[in-house]
């Protein structure tokens, strides 16, 4: 049983590992800013998901588990939000036009709402 | 060599670093970056030296934490260097926004401020 | 242990590296985010230096706190940078300049390396007399207790050095609402996580306080973190900072030290001695004590963060702009 | 298993450290935020697995902390993009688009 869960945590902390990597190679390949969040918002959250997911059967701590956890979900949200923030920062001023409704005539000008994203 | 050492090595060259920006860098931004990286190895030196106090813990069998008085001192140095940078910070802010530069040194008159900043 | 090694060597290249750039990158605001970084990687070589406190502490104040502050200066101080970078020493001073801190950084590297074995330390002096104060984390009982007097004189000082900060206001302004924290513009993005992150921060930040008697933690993490989410809520815009002639904030500013210095004085009836705690009382003293100084310190770290008062059109302007 | 779990601390601090490099390149300080950003995951996974593989107590806590701050630059940045008249904001926006929009200064 011991070596079943050593196994787990190998392949599940290898995986976090490459996914970490994958990011990386993103982040220097990617040729802008967009692409480039977009590499490290998906591998950084799964490979920390993994490492924690691999690090759950080591714990000793009789309430370890609800700690790695934690800090997992925290960093989703706190990921999502930041590729937002980040997007939203970087976003070229003309995808503006294209978005409010008196700049483009595809959207319906009776539905501002559907275009605000509040 | 242990980590510990690797660590103090690590924090000298970081004070000797730290010296050297806020000698050599023009900016007052820069300057108090490079006071904080001196502090910071600073207390990398305190971390050290309470890291191998932590020995006589580990011979005595009761854990294998550092000795907590430099530590202690460590913390309190890490909440007054924050309050000294929050001031030095707002004081280099307003200088900007009063005058126009963001260095302490020069004396000719300010160039118009770019901002439309309303002086006091 | 070598395998542990490889890890510390990787360390200390990744933050030697990083303050390279903080000291030699061209502009100030590419230092501050590496700043940023740097502050995050101290927290792990404190975690390696097996001070768990201190690693705490970096993290929040370090890295999180810290990393706003210069973050926001670097952004409004960038349009006078390049006439900075004119300023800069020759190449002579520089090298010669170079030459020097090197020479200090040598010296320090052999003082390290010719520390005394084995090492001074009170550790085993803190250990015995803890179970005294009742508290079961080191960290706490030489703060709390050992050396009292200079956390004391740290949380008086935290007030002054406000007052510093609103001293740099202009004369119209004074009595506004503290004008760093621009409300933020548009989006759902920030709101969104300004309104989900705190319930999570203040249950963290509470739970350090606690646990600081017994655990890694304490009042000074604990603040951090919930100056931390103040903050967050002001940026988001959802609520405004107060007036800094708020006369309730101002209580809640000193209350922390006015309890330190309260309790302090007590003991000089009570156990012989300025800052001593009765036997009996020790532990709830002291927790009431870190009870009033989270507060203080909550309020100074976030309201340092929140800047000088500034002119209140401009603070209606910055409004306006967000709807 | 410890020496695997230390070695994959040293891996992945290794690899978001070339990540690096995209703090010295930039071009645009959005770059440099991401770095930091992918550093600051990076730091949190090395730290659970140098605590859990040394046995320090709480390390999760010190993760929870890092986690929990972690928006933190990011939430400057944006803040103070649009503070100083959008001039690292564009900068980014350029880069962006693959243009080559010269300095300001």
């Amino acid at each position: 049983m011991s070596l079943a869960l050593d196994l787990f945590t190998i392949v599940a902390v290898t995986l976090g590992a490459i996914f970490f990597l994958a990011g990386t190679v993103g982040l220097l390949r990617f040729p802008d800013t967009l692409t480039r969040l977009h590499a490290l918002t998906k591998a950084d959250n799964l490979g920390l998901g993994l490492v924690v997911l691999g690090l759950l059967p080591q714990t000793t701590a009789p309430f370890g588990w609800i700690g790695l956890i934690a800090v997992w979900l925290l960093a989703l949200l706190s990921g999502a939000t930041v590729g937002q923030l980040l997007a939203e920062a970087v976003r070229p001023p003309e995808w503006d036009q294209t978005r409010t409704p008196a700049a483009s005539p595809d959207v319906p000008p009776n539905a501002p709402e559907a275009s605000s994203h509040d | 060599m242990s980590g510990t050492t690797l660590f103090g090595l690590c924090a000298a060259a970081l004070v000797g670093l730290g010296l050297y920006g806020l000698i050599c860098q023009p900016g007052a931004l820069r300057k108090i970056l490079a006071f904080n990286l001196i502090g910071s190895g600073v207390f990398l030196l305190f971390g050290v030296i309470a890291q191998r106090g932590g020995g006589v813990l580990a011979l005595a069998g009761t854990g294998r934490d550092g000795d907590p008085v430099p530590q202690a001192l460590v913390i309190t140095g890490l909440v007054v260097a924050f309050a000294a940078t929050a001031i030095a910070v707002t004081l280099l802010v307003r200088l900007a926004e009063t005058s126009a530069r963001g260095t302490l040194e020069g004396d000719e008159p300010p160039p118009p401020a770019p901002s439309g900043e309303r002086r006091p | 242990m070598t395998s542990a090694l490889v890890v510390d060597t990787a360390l200390v290249l990744l933050v030697l590296g990083l303050a390279l750039w903080i000291t030699a990158a061209r502009a100030a605001y590419g230092a501050a985010v590496g700043f940023v970084a740097y502050g995050l990687l101290l927290t792990i070589v404190w975690v390696r230096l097996a001070a768990v406190d201190v690693a705490m502490t970096e993290a929040a104040l370090g890295s999180g706190l810290t990393g706003l502050l210069l973050l926001g200066a670097a952004a409004r101080l960038a349009p006078y940078e390049a006439a900075e970078y004119q300023r800069r020493p020759g190449l002579g001073l520089r090298v010669l300049v170079g030459v020097l801190c090197a020479a200090l950084a040598a010296g320090l590297a052999a003082v390290v390396l010719l520390l005394p074995d084995p090492a001074p330390s009170q550790a085993l002096a803190v250990a015995a007399h803890l179970p005294a104060t009742g508290l079961g984390n080191p960290v706490t009982g030489v703060l709390m207790a050992y050396r009292a007097v200079d956390t004391l004189l740290e949380s008086v000082v935290l007030v002054p050095a406000l007052i510093g900060v609103w001293s740099l206001s202009t004369e119209m302004a004074w009595g506004g609402r503290p004008g760093f924290l621009t409300p933020w513009r548009s989006g759902s993005a920030l709101p969104l996580l300004a309104r989900v992150l705190p319930p999570f921060g203040i249950l963290v930040g509470i739970h350090l306080v606690w646990a600081g008697a017994d655990d890694p933690g304490g009042k000074f993490q604990g603040a951090a973190v919930l100056a931390a989410m103040w903050i967050l809520v002001m940026v988001a815009g959802l609520r405004e900072p107060p007036r800094v002639s708020d006369r309730l904030m101002r209580f809640l500013l000193v209350i922390g030290p006015l309890c330190f210095i309260g309790i302090g004085a007590a003991g000089i009836r009570l156990a012989g001695a300025f800052l001593a705690y009765p036997e009996a009382y020790a532990k709830p003293l002291i927790l009431a004590i870190e009870v009033g100084l989270t507060i203080s310190v909550t309020a100074v770290l976030g309201l340092l963060l929140a800047g000088p008062p500034a002119p209140e059109p401009q603070y209606q302007r910055q409004s306006r702009r967000r709807s | 298993m410890t020496a695997f779990l230390l070695g994959a601390a040293a891996f992945i601090l290794g690899t978001v450290a070339l990540g690096l490099v995209r703090i010295l390149r930039g071009p645009g300080n959005a770059d440099r935020m991401l770095a930091a950003q992918l550093l600051g995951t990076g730091g949190v996974a090395a730290l659970l697995l140098l605590g859990v593989a040394t046995g320090v107590g709480a390390v999760s806590e010190v993760g929870l902390l890092l986690a929990l701050l972690a928006a933190f630059g990011s939430v400057a940045f944006v803040t103070g993009a649009g503070r100083s008249s959008d001039a690292s904001a564009a900068d980014s926006a350029a880069d962006t688009q693959g243009a080559t929009r010269s300095e300001p200064e």
